[in-house]
């Protein structure tokens, strides 16, 4: 496998092979918590934290693991920066560790991190694997903070209630109410988190394709060729 | 390929129990370094919850003065009662009793009463619960004021029988879409009335009598 | 009428056969010209043997078999070969195909095989005349009859099964041909009871054909002293009772099971126009140039069943009914339900035409456009074969073929009773015609794949024992060069090496042998059994090749190394 | 710091976890070693959905060595001769993705075929050719065997003289289109006889898709 | 190919999808006719606007999707489930419950599965529980069932009034009350079921109101059977699971549960029975599985009705087994000709290891 | 006997880990666009949940809490869910090649379907016997296989279908499981947890 470029590593991870959107990693976390914004703001900070601790650390030690010890070596790993983060939020953000509650500890079964680990930073050098961690985790964040609005908006007829959990006091007066008496209760539910995601992802694959469209329209007319290698010959 | 096998073994234990003693050594770590904070983040959170609902007046050290009870099935109390008491110096206000509603629409709601010496309530909390986000999680002082209906209501006001929601027959306002968990807090708080009635006096004694931590 | 077995579906359209059975069998004038097709029946084109320029006679045989199955095709008319070339074939999709073009003299200068009496000439006589007469099956499907008479080399049979049913309709070939030749049906079908061994004859007639049983029952009163009895069975019409599975299933209560013959349950079937044909074949010597067809739609003046040249022009034969080119609006050939729409009144008669419909717009009205399958279960009642022909649909819309054939695709008898209840007009059949096709492609394609890695692995061994050959001779000719020579001081460790080797060596070489033993076995085995067809079995070579050329391949570095072995001792 | 690190809880939480890790490594390496699989039996499924052709366009020397890299990851939209229907094979029995093919697709299929006046005999072709397709000997003029030809041009560039040209393959009749769908109507052809008769009379919905 | 279509002669059954969905609205006639009796005007109202909503939307999505428009509005399902979704809501729903109603059926629902045929979920139903799960407050509140002549009916202008969303249900407290099966779910549990039915909260009439429409979708639904519209493999199972288990139920418990007669009548299970659980796009396909299918859905509806949340458990037993219809299908193929038994289920990877 | 029944149904239907509580996502949108590789998934999960389950509950138990190490629970509960999917996988590798290959970096992931560790913690939180923790791990894997198969049935059908472009395949189905989840609030208030 050769390294990408950390150009490249960045559009994988933010849009291209976005975990949430693309890979379908990581969705337990992005439907559970995206009802406000608020929380998922929290998951998306924690779980970026995570990503990246976690990516350097499978990068630094890839050489030392072998087959049958690595998924437990990088779970280990894993689950290890999730407890300290757990850890720390319990002592530095109370209020935000109650909401999250079940699901710091879930960080830990992520999909998107370990996919990670296993996929990019157990086979890369340390600086793209940071990279793609960041990267990730910025991609998985934005998508969850997208949802967490929408289904507060739509669902609630608010933005950015109880941001003072997260950010501290001075973000008390954040919250506004745009709908008043909106209750969409089917937003709020679980099959309302499925269908927004879903609307997510083809409003994705729409503007893919719009980009696409451009790209060809822009593009000469050019004949592909075929590549060929003339081998014949024993093969062992 | 037998020969191998023990010392494919030893390697594998070896190397995870590596990652075992890393990774577990960090956490503890960490958690060495972080426990009091939390601990005290934990004390600090459940004060300003009783603190919320205790009788006015009281000297803010209400987490000191805790009282045990056994536990009473029959009023919902299925393990061994501990609660707070408030005072204002030797004065006691009134207790704070934690209360567990069964039978919410998804699990048990955790909540703190308020009385005071009359057997008055004071205020009633949620303090945790698994409700339905738009629909049960409204019992929520944060998200609705129906919580504050029971504030100044006892034993007797209503009179019996009006301590249901009104699709029961009884006085008090059901959260539209959420009677269950709406029901499953009123009968709490009624049982926690009606147990406060058992208890003549004891919860209200003066520190002296009363235990201390 | 209650029925000890019935299949189950089925579909009961309006029969519309009165209009061409009101008149009696008529013979048209001679066609001036014949096309003659040399793809008219199932199997392999025949191959002609007339020249262009070459007078021939009615009868006379113009391209002989070739292959297994295929059948012979004779002159229908006297005259000269004018051509041999591509022509529109009956087919919807106005194919062109190669035929000969006889233009005729006008006269009818028969040419005919001597009679042969079926109840005393050798089996294989009788055989070969019904080859060398170019007989097959007239009942739609135009298989060699000659090849379906064999039967009794592979399979028991009980009973021979007269498909009078013809269920479709407007067809009312089979109902005329019973009413005029009864009796040669009969004698027909013994003559085939007696070639497939068969101890009992049964007819399965629809009950709308009163005269034709009438006449069948006369028959067979005529011949109560025959070995063989016959039983004449009336049936509710409903079709398709006429497709041999569903009317054997309907007489017997047998199910032919799925890929099987009818044969696998002890019986035989053939049309009653197929059995008047053999029985003409043999009796009289006269080969297959003529049959019955029914021509019948409103846009003809005359309807009827006329005995019809093979290779007459459609319009031609039309044109004598009184066809109405204004009114007519689709031909068919064959009937509605199975027949083909056809764009040409040029295409001529084959042997499988039992049909023409000149219909106008009114009567066979163009089918509206496809509404989306709504599911809603029609098709399913319809299934004769109790198949789900939506499921069926949604698949090969899909190309989801391995779905299709899981639900039994090729169960289907491409009836079209389906579409014909379908209230999203939905021409179904098609779609299980176009997804049996393709599958039918890949399969050819796979098992092409498959022979080319065999042939590939082939070459590779055979150039791995080229090269471990080379080896061997080189590593022979070194030992025989220096004999004497003891090996420098490094050789302790190459010896040690080939030490470990040889015993690899000698695994892999036994190994090679046990993979050849096995490709002989399954080579003997597959010829011994008579069933894998030559490309299977050429296939099968190429492995046991393969085989033997890995063993050698391996003999030959065994014996290198034991050379190099040897050499320090 | 120190008497931190030496804390007994801490000592109690790092050995309870190690001991748990090294039983749990101890189980692993059992199974590990018991387990294990030689080679990859998945190849050979690939290996079967290939076309065979031999050709290298995948940039494998051969169907076999990229079913192998297939096995390990590698894409499976390499094959322009397999086409839609091989990518589609393979992503249905690797559980992957269908992708668009990664190449020009073949038309259609095709054979080699040796003007034989041309040829000179230089068995080049015969050497290239990978399932030995090609008859003949040294200066003799060489053919090609059509029902063994796959179509892999591998011959056509050794060739000194260019005498061999590919020509598509007879497939035979299965190329049956699928009805044009709903919202319009199945194709019946269109007859003959009334284009002939008047021009105008033409039945002009007749065959024609109708939308709206 | 078949040349021959069934227009010219089919026995009863209509010839063309455009035919089979307008029986279909022939068959809601008498459904129709005694809701707007007992219920008023609201319910033509609540018809009408989704109806509307229904072509509307159905327009765009084709639009949006590049489909002949004309062409396919003409097959009438739109209409079908515009005019069962309408049926379904409490009547006098204000214009914007329906829309949202009719945006799930029509829009997520239908066509973004692909349009007629192709959609896994029944439409109507998916808008429906999709408005119970959201707004069940507006969802329950049914009026009481005075009858269109009465003195205390409501007029027309009213239900247009309602229809705006200018007064809703709720302000005229005094005249709503819930469904049977509702208030029967909620009665306390001390409470006996006779004693219930002693001093039932319910308005005057209202079960018997209610009782009567259950006939007259009955009725309707007869029709559709004899027209076969539907087979009817689909109603007798599920008509017969649920009357089985009710039966059950009520031999078990009689003092709390309801009668079997109460649960057939009381609620929509005859009009899920006929007009709901038979749409065809979205059930089991063969004879078997129908019946498989109906029979889930009966027990389903049993098992959710006492003991789950919602009072009428109709839509979600049909959602349920909506998504389990594949499935079946996949074990319910008849025998075919030919073959000794019954293909079942799917072909697990060891086949295609020999392969 | 019938609280264990409700055990059952409450995990497998009304508090379905899948479409009600949000866990074990990934593998269930990733392995049902083929209903053999759902049914072959469902069965190693479902061996995974209840065996990890068990095994979580017993190193709590006799581990942890004894010895008051519960912040390292997740690390253990971790640890152990590795190892039995690690083991699973082993064997599923010798023992059917094509699982494996179909099931293919599912199994691994299986470690991370968040549904093993929610079933470990959950059980936890609700203070169970080992036999109620096995039976609640295996009711929520019965849940998940039946959704992902059903899931996975619906998907196949769906694949026929006309759907809009920007909707094909992931989009599609994140609005059949939507629809599901819908289905499944019918279910909602029927056993209270
Ligand atoms: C997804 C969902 C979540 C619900 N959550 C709650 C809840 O948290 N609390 C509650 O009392 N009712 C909840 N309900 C509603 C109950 O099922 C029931 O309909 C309601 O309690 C009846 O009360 P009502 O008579 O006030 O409408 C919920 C319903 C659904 C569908
Ligand atoms: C030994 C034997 C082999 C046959 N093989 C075939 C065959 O390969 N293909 C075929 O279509 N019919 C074959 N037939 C004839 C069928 O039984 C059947 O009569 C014929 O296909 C026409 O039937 P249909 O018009 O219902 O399609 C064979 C008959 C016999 C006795
Ligand atoms: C749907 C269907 C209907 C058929 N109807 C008739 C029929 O009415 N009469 C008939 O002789 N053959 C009919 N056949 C053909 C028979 O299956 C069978 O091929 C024929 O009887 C064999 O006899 P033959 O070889 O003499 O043609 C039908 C086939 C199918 C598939
Ligand atoms: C017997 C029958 C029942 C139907 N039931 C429904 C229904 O319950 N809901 C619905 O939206 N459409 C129903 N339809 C209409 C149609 O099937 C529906 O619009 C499709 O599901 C949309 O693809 C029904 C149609 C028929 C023929
Ligand atoms: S009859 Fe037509 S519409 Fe009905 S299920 Fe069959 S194919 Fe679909
Ligand atoms: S055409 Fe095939 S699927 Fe249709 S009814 Fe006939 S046998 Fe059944
Ligand atoms: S491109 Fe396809 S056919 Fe050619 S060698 Fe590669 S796999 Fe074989
Ligand atoms: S003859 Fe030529 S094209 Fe054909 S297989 Fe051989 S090398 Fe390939
Ligand atoms: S995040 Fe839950 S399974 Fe992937």
């Amino acid at each position: 496998m050769t390294t990408p470029s950390l150009g490249e590593v960045s559009r994988h991870g933010l849009w291209s092979n976005n975990p949430a959107l693309v890979q379908l990693l990581g969705l337990c976390p992005l439907l559970a918590v995206s009802s406000s914004v608020v929380n998922a703001l929290g998951l998306a900070l924690a779980t970026l934290l995570v990503l990246l601790g976690s990516n350097v650390a499978v990068s630094l030690i890839r050489h030392q693991v072998s087959g049958t010890l690595r998924l437990p070596a990088f779970v280990m790993i894993i689950a290890a920066f999730v407890t300290c983060a757990e850890l720390l939020m319990a002592a530095y953000t109370f209020e935000l560790y109650r909401i999250l509650g079940i699901f710091i500890p879930l960080i830990v079964t992520n999909c998107a991190i370990l996919g990670r680990a296993e996929a990019f930073a157990s086979r890369q050098p340390l600086l793209p694997s940071a990279t793609d961690g960041l990267m990730t985790g910025l991609g998985f964040g934005a998508v969850l903070v997208l949802l967490g609005g929408l289904r507060e908006l739509f669902g609630q007829g608010t933005l950015f209630v109880d941001m003072d959990l997260l950010l501290g006091p001075a973000a008390a007066g954040w919250g506004i109410t745009v709908f008043p008496d909106l209750d969409f209760l089917f937003l709020v539910l679980p099959p309302g988190a499925f269908f927004a995601t879903g609307l997510l992802i083809a409003l994705k694959n729409l503007i893919d394709d719009r980009l696409e469209r451009r790209r060809q329209a822009r593009l000469p007319d050019r004949p592909r060729e075929t590549r060929r290698v003339r081998v014949t010959g024993t093969i062992r | 390929m037998n020969a191998e096998l023990p010392r494919a073994m030893g390697r594998a234990a070896l190397g995870l129990a590596t990652f075992a003693l890393i990774t577990a050594g960090s956490v503890a770590l960490t958690r060495d370094l972080t426990a009091e904070r939390i601990a005290d983040n934990r004390q600090a959170s459940r004060h300003r919850e009783v603190a919320a609902v205790a009788p006015a007046g009281h000297d803010d050290r209400l987490l000191d003065h805790v009282l045990s009870r056994p536990a009473a099935p029959m009023f919902g109390f299925e393990a061994p009662i501990t609660l707070w008491q408030a005072r204002a110096g030797e004065r006691v206000l009134g207790v704070v009793v934690p209360v567990t509603a069964r039978q919410g629409y998804s699990g048990d709601i955790a909540m703190v009463v308020g009385l005071d010496t009359a057997g008055t309530i004071t205020g009633v909390r949620v303090t945790d619960h698994r409700e339905t986000p738009g629909l049960g999680d409204r019992i929520e002082a944060r998200k609705g004021d129906w919580i504050e209906q029971f504030t100044g209501h006892s034993l007797t006001s209503p009179p019996a029988g009006g301590w249901a929601v009104g699709q029961d027959g009884g006085g008090i306002d059901a959260l539209t879409g959420a009677t269950i968990t709406s029901r499953a807090v009123v009968a709490a708080v009624h049982r926690t009335l009606e147990w406060f009635e058992t208890q003549p006096g004891s919860l209200l004694a003066p520190p002296a009598t009363g235990e201390t931590p | 009428m209650a029925e000890r077995f019935d299949f189950p579906g089925g579909i009961t359209p309006p029969t519309r056969k009165a209009r061409a059975t009101r008149s009696p069998l008529c013979t048209p004038p001679l066609p001036r010209r014949v096309i003659l097709p040399l793809a008219q029946h199932a199997g392999a084109p025949a191959e002609p043997c007339v020249e262009v320029g070459q007078r021939v006679r009615t009868g006379e045989r113009i391209a002989r078999a070739s292959g297994l199955i295929s059948a012979a095709l004779h002159a229908s008319i006297t005259g000269r070969v004018a051509a041999i070339e591509d022509h529109p074939l009956p087919t919807a999709d106005g194919r062109r195909g190669p035929c000969i073009v006889i233009e005729g003299e006008g006269e009818d200068d028969w040419l005919t095989l001597p009679p042969l009496d079926w109840r005393q000439a050798a089996e294989t006589t009788l055989l070969e005349r019904l080859d060398a007469s170019g007989v097959v099956g007239l009942g739609g499907a135009a298989f060699p009859t000659q090849v379906k008479a064999r039967i009794r080399e592979l399979h028991a049979i009980d009973t021979v099964i007269v498909n009078a049913a013809e269920c479709e309709p407007y067809i009312s070939a089979d109902d005329l041909t019973l009413r005029h030749f009864a009796a040669d049906v009969l004698e027909g079908a013994r003559l085939m009871a007696r070639l497939a061994g068969a101890e009992r004859i049964l007819v399965g007639i629809e009950d709308d054909k009163p005269e034709a049983r009438q006449a069948l029952e006369v028959a067979r009163e005529a011949t109560l002293a025959e070995a063989v009895p016959v039983e004449i069975r009336a049936i509710a019409t409903r079709y398709p009772s006429g497709g041999e599975r569903q009317l054997i299933k309907r007489l017997l209560g047998r199910e032919v099971p799925s890929g099987g013959l009818p044969a696998d349950v002890g019986t035989h079937c053939h049309n009653p126009g197929t059995l008047r044909a053999a029985l003409a074949a043999i009796r009289d010597g006269v080969p297959l140039v003529e049959r019955v067809v029914t021509l019948t739609g409103e846009a003809l003046a005359r309807p009827g069943n006329v005995v019809a040249r093979l290779g007459t022009p459609m319009g031609e034969l039309l044109g004598f009914a009184g066809l109405d080119t204004q009114a007519l609006h689709r031909l068919v050939m064959g009937g509605p339900m199975m027949g083909e729409a056809l764009g040409e009144l040029a295409c001529p008669v084959v042997k499988a035409t039992n049909c023409l419909i000149a219909a106008t717009r009114s009567e066979l009205p163009d089918p509206p456009p496809e509404q989306p399958c709504i599911r809603c279960g029609a098709c399913e009642e319809a299934c004769p074969a109790s198949l789900l022909p939506q499921q069926l649909y949604w698949f090969a819309r899909g190309r989801e073929h391995d779905k299709a054939e899981r639900f039994h695709l090729f169960d289907c008898i491409e009836c079209g009773a389906c579409s014909y209840v379908c209230p999203s007009h939905i021409p179904l059949e098609q779609y299980y015609r176009a997804a049996k096709q393709t599958i039918r492609a890949q399969r050819r394609e796979a098992a092409r794949a498959d022979h080319a890695r065999h042939r590939f692995e082939f070459r590779q061994a055979r150039l791995a024992r080229e090269q471990a050959e080379k080896e061997a001779r080189r590593a022979a000719r070194k030992r025989a060069a220096a004999p004497a020579t003891r090996p420098p001081a490094g050789s302790d460790a190459q010896s040690a090496a080939p030490a470990a080797d040889l015993r690899g060596l000698r695994i892999a070489h036994s190994a090679a042998r046990a993979a050849e033993r096995k490709a002989e076995k399954a080579l003997a085995r597959a010829a011994e059994s008579g069933e894998a067809d030559p490309a299977t079995l050429e296939d099968l070579e190429t492995q046991l090749a393969t085989a033997r050329e890995n063993r050698q391949a391996a003999e030959a570095r065994l014996q290198a190394a034991r050379d190099v072995e040897e050499k320090p001792s | 710091m120190l008497e931190t690190l030496f804390d007994a809880d801490l000592v109690t939480a790092v050995l309870a976890l190690v001991g748990l890790a090294a039983a749990f490594g101890a189980l692993l390496g059992f199974a590990g070693e018991r387990f294990r699989v030689e080679g990859n039996p998945v190849v050979e499924k690939i290996d079967a959905l290939l076309p065979q052709t031999q050709c290298g366009q995948c940039g494998y020397p051969g169907c076999r060595p990229y079913a192998e890299a297939i096995g390990e990851g590698e894409d499976i939209n390499k094959c322009p001769p397999g086409g839609e229907t091989t990518i589609a094979a393979l992503a249905d029995l690797l559980g992957r993705e269908v992708k668009p093919l990664d190449g020009e697709a073949e038309a259609t299929p095709r054979v080699a075929f040796i003007r034989e006046e041309e040829c000179i005999g230089c068995t080049k072709c015969i050497q290239a050719c990978p399932v030995d397709a090609i008859l003949g000997t040294a200066r003799r003029m060489h053919t090609v065997i059509a029902d063994e030809c796959t179509g892999c041009d591998l011959c056509l560039e050794p060739c000194p003289v260019d005498c061999i040209e590919m020509l598509p393959r007879d497939t035979g009749r299965d190329a049956a289109p699928l009805p044009p769908g709903p919202g319009h109507r199945p194709v019946l052809p269109t007859p003959a006889w009334r284009t002939a008769l008047i021009a105008s009379d033409r039945p002009s919905s007749s065959t024609e898709a109708r939308h709206g | 190919m078949s040349l021959m279509h069934t227009d010219q002669t089919a026995p009863r059954r209509p010839a063309s999808t455009t035919a089979v969905m307008g029986w279909l609205l022939v068959a809601t006639l008498p459904g129709i006719a005694a809701l707007t009796w007992h219920f008023g005007w609201g319910v033509l109202t609540n018809l009408g606007f989704a109806a509307a909503a229904a072509i509307g939307l159905e327009a765009t999505m084709l639009r949006l999707r590049h489909r002949p428009v004309a062409a396919t509005l003409g097959d009438n399902s739109a209409l079908v489930t515009a005019v069962l979704l309408g049926a379904a809501l409490p009547p006098g729903s204000a214009w914007w419950l329906i829309l949202i109603g009719m945006v799930a059926a029509i829009v997520v629902a239908k066509h973004l599965y692909g349009g007629l045929g192709h959609n896994l979920f029944n439409p109507a139903m998916v808008g429906y529980a999709l408005l119970l799960v959201s707004f069940p407050g507006p969802m329950s509140l049914w009026p009481s069932p005075d009858g269109l002549l009465s003195p205390e009916a409501r007029p027309l202008g009213e239900a247009l009034h309602q229809l705006a969303g200018l007064t809703s249900l709720e302000t005229r407290d005094a005249l709503s009350g819930a469904t049977p099966l509702d208030a029967f779910k909620h009665k306390p549990e001390a409470l006996m079921a006779s004693e219930f039915w002693a001093d039932s909260p319910l308005p005057d009439g209202a079960l018997a109101a209610w009782q009567q429409v259950a006939l007259a979708w009955l009725a309707g639904g007869a029709l559709l059977v004899y027209k076969r519209v539907i087979g009817w493999q689909i109603p007798v199972a599920m008509l017969g699971t649920l009357t089985l288990v009710a039966t059950l139920l009520y031999a078990g418990n009689p003092s709390h549960q309801g009668s079997p007669l109460f649960h057939l009548l009381g609620g929509a299970a005859i009009f899920g029975a006929f007009f709901i659980a038979t749409d065809p796009v979205s059930a089991a396909t063969s004879r078997r599985g129908k019946l498989i299918y109906g029979a889930g859905i009966g027990a389903l509806v049993m098992v959710i009705r006492p003991a789950g949340a919602y009072p009428d458990a109709v839509a979600f037993a049909v959602l349920l087994m909506n998504f389990a219809a594949p499935f079946i299908d996949y074990y319910s193929e008849p025998r075919v000709y030919g073959h000794p038994t019954a293909t079942r289920g799917i072909r697990v990877d060891v086949d295609k290891e020999a392969r | 006997m019938t609280d264990f029944f409700l055990i059952l149904v409450g995990t497998a239907l009304v508090n379905n880990f899948v479409l009600v509580q949000f866990l074990g996502l990934c593998p269930f949108m990733g392995v049902s666009s083929k209903l053999e590789s759902a049914m072959g998934m469902s069965l190693a999960t479902t061996f995974v949940l209840t065996l990890s389950s068990v095994a979580s509950h017993l190193v709590y138990h006799l581990l942890l809490a004894p010895l008051g190490l519960e912040y390292l629970r997740t690390i253990a509960f971790i640890l152990v869910i590795a190892v039995v999917v690690q083991f699973t996988e082993m064997v599923v590798r010798k023992a059917s090649p094509l699982l494996h290959q179909v099931l293919g970096i599912f199994l691994p992931l299986i470690t991370t379907n968040c549904a093993v560790l929610g079933v470990a913690l959950l059980t936890l939180n609700r203070g169970s016997s080992v036999i109620e923790a096995a039976l609640y791990g295996f009711g929520a894997a019965v849940g998940f296989s039946l959704v992902l198969v059903l899931f996975a049935a619906l998907r196949e059908h769906l694949a026929t279908a006309d759907v809009p472009t920007p909707f094909r395949g992931a989009a599609i189905a994140m609005i059949t499981a939507s629809l599901m989840s819908l289905a499944f609030m019918g279910f909602s208030g029927l056993v209270r947890l």
